[in-house]
């Protein structure tokens, strides 16, 4: 079966490391940090200006000074620090968020990612995502596969203006885990049950497929 | 010690004209300037270029300004929560420039500290390094970005003095630091104004030079835009 | 939370080569890695660059390391209040490269911020220019200064948390935020050491995001320079 | 009579308006702040990072974690704020510093200066005074009019190694008053009991006289 939202999420957290400092995008992304391993010590960044995020206040605990990217209340942990938004980039662009997580429309063989505009339609911004995306040394991303429509978010090219070149590392779409390599997209893992088949045919890109390619485990 | 306290927010204003570039600290509605932007959007000025992350909801925030049409070009990275803003922009009489936030930030940075421009690797190969000079450092592409000044920029903290210096709350912290530092004229306005003294010199976020005008606000809403909690368990 | 601290000088050190560029927080003997400087001076290791405002006096701060002739070229904006480095810099066994103090500590925020490159005016038409790019913005020429990283940074500050958080006191804040954001591994040494939470968010000045291991340093000398007092009245 | 440093220092603080943000450097700078008129609010900042800069601590006050840019201890005012190096050189070149004073051992007629370096002798560095002059908006400096061999520090042209170009605006020396214009150097005031022909004499450079030059008034 193909995963939903909170799986793909429950996936990307197998990815985090002991003592990574993490930037979520909003959407799928921010689902993330429900799944972190109790024994896997974690820093959230959000880039408005704050590192040791910690869960949803409590009702009533609710601080209109303490807000994340997606302007979503929060808390902060023991440990935390607030600082302003220039600083906050001075952490993304100096690579010492290692690594983002955000949502994308479409993602290409050689990993670049589209994002933040579909022509014609009202363009909200790119917001932080284009400072986010040309400096972490890991960028992950979480979406479906296809679009409402069916059509492959997985291409050789991305058609929609692009948020940044060279980017993506790796991909966990509702289908597939793959990662980008030199020479494009790599399968590596099916979701539970989904076969082969489906995958390739819910791609538009070529995939490098070696080998036995194993279910994910959640 | 320099004095920098104004009694009341026309003091405040003073010299606000039509056409002039401002910037607003904030991040949504957190940590804006909203006494100075109410008391903005009853002014008869027009044609104005406003410098902020994000463009206000419609009855707040910048909001205001859209709906009476002071506004004539935005410097943002993220706008678009606001059907006035769109309509503004779909029909063509408001001009928006895009700018990836971290790369609008480290602008007004250095708009204030005398760094006329600056490489990044944000925006390299997307339209936003249209026209810009692109050059690599240690194997990676860079874009050259410029820095950004106003003529007033409107800042808001929790704390301040009467020599200027400012204490920021939480995330309401974002872009004001830095935006302080790009104004010509910069008006801070805070939740609580103490005598110089006051506040620990370790402990100030911007150092009073920074400012030009300080003023008590006269109330803040500190209105929420996406109320988020975690049930009691 | 992100645990960084570490019990012993000697973890606190480890990976320190030779050849290697360090950075070493400080203006004069204010705010200076003592307990660091104490003991790489004490390790063999040999042709070092060191990036630092100053080089220390005969006895005290890098001077340690000057004796041992461990430093093969100083980056700095003033030295030579050491008469052990004015031998070795005329006899020509120790480089240095004199940088605007202003350009210093820009060129290691911009090394800790990824930004490769920026302009600025200072130096424009000496020699620190030669060989740079010159451009002119708003008809004032400036020169392109570029980035500065290290292997490893070492800072000192007043307060710190386990999480890496630093608080600094006084001016013997001066370069080491800007260092700690500039090192592959910053090393931050503390005159007190608390648990996470017990320093307030707010107030921190280098977040722990940029340093890798911290210690509460052993003993403090915290020497004067230039001791001068005004008489009581 | 020439001027002692102490009058020096005491004319140049008649050149302080209200409110003004000032730099001094090291030497007879540092003495102007002995002679700020009461009334007149200045706050003074030090590159090392401190604005509201008071006297020189009581003895037993002494604190090593305040000192100034001289590396010389001080205390601070009320109002007074802390900072890191690269905010406190933001002040300097983004010009919210509005005037810095410093010593000079020359200053040519185009408002170039030399004050860091002579070629042979042991090179100190320039410290933070490049970024200074090269900042802001005006700079005065604050020097004897001739070197210890009775050489004229009032030039043509700058013979040492310059630490910036076109910017010293005027100039206090033990003789004199100098205004540094388009034209080259302006004569504006003598120091009291010094004849015209013992300034002309002690300058290498062409000086503008025009009409009567007053006697400073100290």
């Amino acid at each position: 079966m193909a995963l939903d939202k909170n799986q793909i999420a429950q996936r990307i957290a197998q990815e985090l490391d002991h003592n990574m400092y993490v930037n979520l995008g909003i959407g799928i992304p921010t689902l993330v940090a429900n799944y972190i391993p109790k024994d896997v010590d974690i820093e959230f960044q959000s880039e408005n200006g704050v590192l040791g995020m910690g869960p949803f206040p409590l009702e009533g605990a609710e601080d209109p000074d303490l807000i994340n990217a997606g302007k979503q209340t929060i808390t902060t942990m023991p440990g935390a620090a607030l600082f302003d938004s220039a600083t906050s980039f001075a952490m993304i662009r100096g690579r010492h968020v290692q690594l983002t997580v955000l949502g994308a429309m479409e993602v290409s063989e050689n990993g670049d990612i589209a994002n933040w505009k579909i022509p014609g339609k009202m363009v909200k911004g790119m917001g932080g995502a284009m400072d986010l995306v040309a400096s972490a040394d890991n960028i992950i991303v979480a979406m479906m596969h296809t679009n409402r429509q069916g059509e492959s978010k997985i291409l050789k090219k991305c058609r929609l203006p692009i948020t940044g070149v060279n980017c993506v590392k790796k991909i966990v779409t509702n289908l597939a885990v793959l990662e980008v390599t030199k020479n494009g997209f790599k399968l590596l893992e099916r979701a539970p049950g989904i076969r082969l088949e489906e995958i390739i045919k819910a791609t538009e890109a070529e995939l490098i497929i070696e080998g036995e390619i194993p279910e994910m485990i959640l | 010690m320099i004095n920098k306290v104004v009694n009341n927010i026309d003091s405040a204003l003073k010299g606000v004209e039509s056409k002039m570039t401002f910037m607003f600290g904030g991040f949504g509605l957190s940590g804006i300037p909203e006494n100075s932007i109410a008391a903005l959007s009853k002014k008869d000025i027009f044609g104005l270029t406003c410098i902020s992350n994000n463009a206000g909801v419609d009855d707040f925030g910048l909001g205001l300004l859209l709906q009476r049409k002071q506004i004539k070009k935005m410097i943002s990275s993220y706008v678009g929560e606001n059907t006035e803003f769109e309509r503004q922009m779909l029909s063509g009489t408001l001009e928006v420039d895009l700018i990836p936030q971290g790369s609008l930030a480290e602008r007004c940075r250095a708009g204030g500290a005398g760094i006329p421009a600056f490489f990044t690797p944000a925006g390299y190969g997307t339209e936003v390094a249209e026209g810009k000079e692109v050059r690599e450092f240690n194997g990676k592409p860079h874009i050259l970005e410029s820095a950004l000044t106003a003529d007033f920029a409107f800042v808001k903290a929790w704390r301040g003095d009467s020599a200027g210096n400012l204490i920021y709350k939480g995330t309401a912290r974002n872009f004001n630091p830095l935006m302080a530092m790009a104004g010509k004229i910069t008006v801070a306005e805070v939740e609580e104004l103490v005598p110089a003294g006051e506040l620990d010199p370790n402990q100030i976020h911007t150092p009073g030079i920074f400012v030009q005008r300080i003023l008590q606000g006269e109330k803040y809403e500190k209105r929420i835009e996406q109320r988020t909690v975690r049930p009691r368990e």
